[in-house]
């Protein structure tokens, strides 16, 4: 078995695409653009110029108006601009607001905070598959409902929702709504032209792109009004004030590029892998995937079984980098609640794992991972007590 | 191993080739094994003894845990062989902890080796007076 | 005349350290580091790693222990992460804070911010040379007082405050003190292990480190709660969750370390920089100086002419690129409101320009500034009109 | 010239080398100056008209002002020169901002120069008349 390491947690974060990395090395050193982009001087202005390329490039890989763009650190910042800038810019109108239970930490704790501060959150449960159903969320809909936020592809599992359908409908309803598309942008096809979207969070390093940049798209500043988390300067309109690092904007632009023109053969080539590794593992005693293979974006295979433990497990799988529904690999010491929400027991979640990929990954990467996989599961098999 | 492994060689080592995985036949004067399981976690460890004349012949382990308790486990094992039964009771699972860098939030996980110990003593004790 | 660009505006952001961009280059490049530093397999333990060296360089730096520093963005975010922070975690034992009409944007946005919300913020002027005085703050501070933030070094003016003797009046009176580093990090000693200083922001780019990453330093989470900005993973003590933007942070380190050992050579350096730069513009007519040699950082020279336009006084500057103190030049719309507040009329104001400078600034670069700005103003002179 | 420079190149232009800065002697048969000053920014422009036989024989200007009303000032007396004094009135200075692309928040501010020439042509008509 392979002694080096093979990476395939790209659900968590990619490395860096060479092309990004050239780009943003020929930005400072070949360029040396290093101005603050909000000075009006030549090296101010230089810098301005390779930041305006960059929002354009990242608008059309969304099809979008680059003005509709602002810069954040990441998806975590851009999901807290976009649900707490509107809970509280709309909390004279209503504090109802409406999410799923399988969201990422960053949609889920930032409707906690807002529960804590009085706002009501009614947290959905995902129906068949994963899915949440159009008239599930109708119904959740009230009066004073200010902001719906679901996300668009789960980061442990894969699952896709339907956003165009969930949006008709808050936007029938008058309802904001937001989409946390950290792992789909860059990765499906999103255009958001006609798209029943208003706010769209993404981040550069699921994508190739450089980890502390990310982006919130607002369709319309008049329409949804967002109160910003940061004051300052007058940098993003206002919305996300402070020196504009330049050298990652470079290096998101230059991802979403890549991404617009790979996108049909990573699509392909992730497909491939899926069938392949599902292929190699499927066959384990008791194995369950966790999403079905028509509904799951096609980089992240997730498997449970049920017994064994979950960190050994991950011990066992090393020196293959995967990630785990288990307690001891989060910070939150319970394991995964999107699994249970998704009807898992409590072992399946903790002995989960999510395999990720991405465009770098090779068959080979593939096949000792499924070595791993078997080896690491049998031997904590044999060494368990009897039932 | 790197500053920042949660787990130490020691532990790395016992985790991937532990040499006290498994039972043992009915080939010692007393066998006895010994199974507590955590609630929490679900964390289940068994215990098998050989007894020899007094001196504990072999020791085995079997576990469905975390790597530190699997690594305590093969340690405690080990340190067993050759001794009397009295070591079942005077096992210092601090010492094993120690030498494996439990962190803090995990000691309690690992005390369930002193219970499935305890267990094993009492249960040889009984055998032998009966 | 120069036609080549030279760049004197250090105060706004410096140009990456080329021993800082290789560490970062190792990192990604030739260490291929890139995953999760949250992530417990083999890619995210290396992160981890070169994460957890980069805050011990950092730390000793401000020769502090590196738990006490939290990640962010940039000091617009730690600015109102601290205030922000304290302002709400104690609002229930007061809602009276303290700062200075001479703080940088990202502060007063963020007390304004917070007096729209209720809160009751006294704005001390400073006195004499631009300085606080000691007395003036204990005068200030009420019984609900919660928090005192004031900047090391002014960024427009270099005017650096006593933030140990500021310090030491809030801590007798039992009251958090937050000082925004941004000017001073890295450019001057800066010893907190026994400063009575319980917050300070700092951010990267302000020292030959890359944009978009900075720091909260924290003296006693237990002793100083803060409410988060953001929510989500529990990254940073759950107090500024996200991926952790690995390349970022061992830039910053490096950065760090670089200033650690540079400091003497480089305020050296500056000193004379500072001497020859005035010694060169001292006796254009009516020009006067913006804070003193003695209470200012040397490197940042700012000096105002009272009957030129700011504007375009900035444009007959180019291509030396430096900042004005003129309303064109900010989104604010409004001449500095710094130097209004150290007792200067609009239009001298209106007509200041910011020299600023730094390790890699040449005799030849302050020669060329000194030519162009006497030839500026020169022109724009006889330009004008009679009075 | 960069796409996102605020000024234009031939506002630079204007601005570096202008050919029509300063002030005119007393050799025309009507020399006449206007000025006018904006309260708010402080900016003040002075233009001067030199006529012989009813045309604008020559125009020169003076400014503290920004770079968008030098450069427009420049364009005014280049246009000005040889013109009848009825050009000072038919100005139009909407024309001179497309060409320099001053941006709308400034629009404001280069009105200054239509009321310096409104002010200029009242002079030089009454100057007549008398
Ligand atoms: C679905 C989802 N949302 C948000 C985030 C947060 O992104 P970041 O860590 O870049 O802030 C992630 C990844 O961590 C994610 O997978
Ligand atoms: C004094 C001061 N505080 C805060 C900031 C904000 O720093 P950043 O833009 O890196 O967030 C700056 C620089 O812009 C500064 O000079």
């Amino acid at each position: 078995m392979t002694d080096a390491i093979v990476y395939l947690d790209f659900a968590s974060t990619t490395p860096l695409a060479a092309d990004v990395a050239a780009a943003m090395h020929e930005c400072t050193a070949a360029e040396n653009i290093y101005g603050n982009a909000a000075s009006q001087h030549p090296a101010g202005r230089k810098s301005a110029l390779v930041v305006d390329h960059a929002r354009q490039q990242v608008a059309t890989l969304l099809n979008v108006e680059p003005e509709r763009l602002i810069w954040t650190s990441g998806a975590t910042e851009s999901n807290n601009l976009a649900i707490q800038g509107v809970a509280r810019t709309r909390q004279h109108r209503g504090k109802h607001l409406i999410t799923m239970l399988t969201e990422h930490k960053a949609v889920v704790d930032t409707f906690r905070a807002l529960e804590r501060e009085g706002y009501v959150v009614t947290w959905l449960a995902p129906g068949e598959g994963g899915l949440l159903a159009a008239d599930v969320l109708a119904d959740a809909i009230r009066a004073d409902t200010q902001l719906v936020s679901i996300m668009h592809i789960n980061n442990e599992t894969g699952i896709t929702q339907n956003i165009h359908e969930l949006g008709h409908i808050c936007r029938e309803r008058g309802v904001s709504f937001h989409v946390d598309a950290a792992q789909s942008t860059g990765k499906v096809r999103l255009d958001l032209s006609d798209a029943p979207i208003d706010l769209l969070s993404l981040t550069g390093h699921k994508f190739y792109g450089p980890q502390g940049i990310g982006a919130l798209y607002i369709a319309d500043f008049a329409a949804v009004p967002i109160t910003p988390l940061v004051f300052g300067g007058g940098q993003e309109r206002r919305l996300r004030p402070g020196t504009l690092p330049v050298p990652l904007i470079v290096g998101l632009g230059r991802a979403a590029e890549i991404a617009h023109e790979q996108m049909d053969n990573d699509l392909r080539h992730l497909r491939a892998l899926n069938r392949r590794l599902w292929k190699g593992i499927a066959d384990v005693a008791d194995v369950l995937r966790n999403g079905s293979a028509e509904q799951c974006f096609p980089g992240i295979l997730n498997v449970s079984v049920a017994d064994v433990n979950g960190e050994s497990l991950m011990l066992g799988m090393e020196p293959i980098c995967v990630s785990s529904g288990s307690a001891c690999n989060s910070t939150s010491g319970e394991s995964s609640y999107v699994l249970r929400a998704l009807g898992r027991s409590d072992r399946e979640a903790d002995g989960a794992v999510r395999f990720s990929f991405g465009r770098t990954t090779t068959n080979d990467d593939i096949d000792a991972a499924i070595e791993r996989y078997r080896y690491a599961i049998k031997q904590m098999r044999s060494l368990a007590p009897g039932p | 191993m790197m500053p920042n492994d949660p787990y130490n060689q020691l532990v790395r080592d016992c985790f991937s080739d532990p040499q006290h995985a498994g039972d043992l036949t009915n080939e010692y004067q007393i066998t006895s094994a010994a199974t507590v399981a955590e609630s929490v976690a679900g964390d289940r460890l068994t215990v098998t003894v050989g007894i020899d004349d007094g001196l504990i012949a072999a020791a085995r382990f079997r576990a469905d845990a975390c790597p530190h308790l699997i690594a305590a486990a093969e340690l405690a094992c080990t340190g067993l062989e050759n001794q009397t039964i009295g070591g079942l009771r005077d096992f210092d699972s601090h010492k094993i902890m120690r030498r494996l860098s439990v962190p803090p939030e995990k000691i309690g996980k690992i005390l369930v080796l002193e219970d499935v110990l305890t267990t094993l003593a009492q249960q040889i004790e009984q055998s032998i007076q009966e």
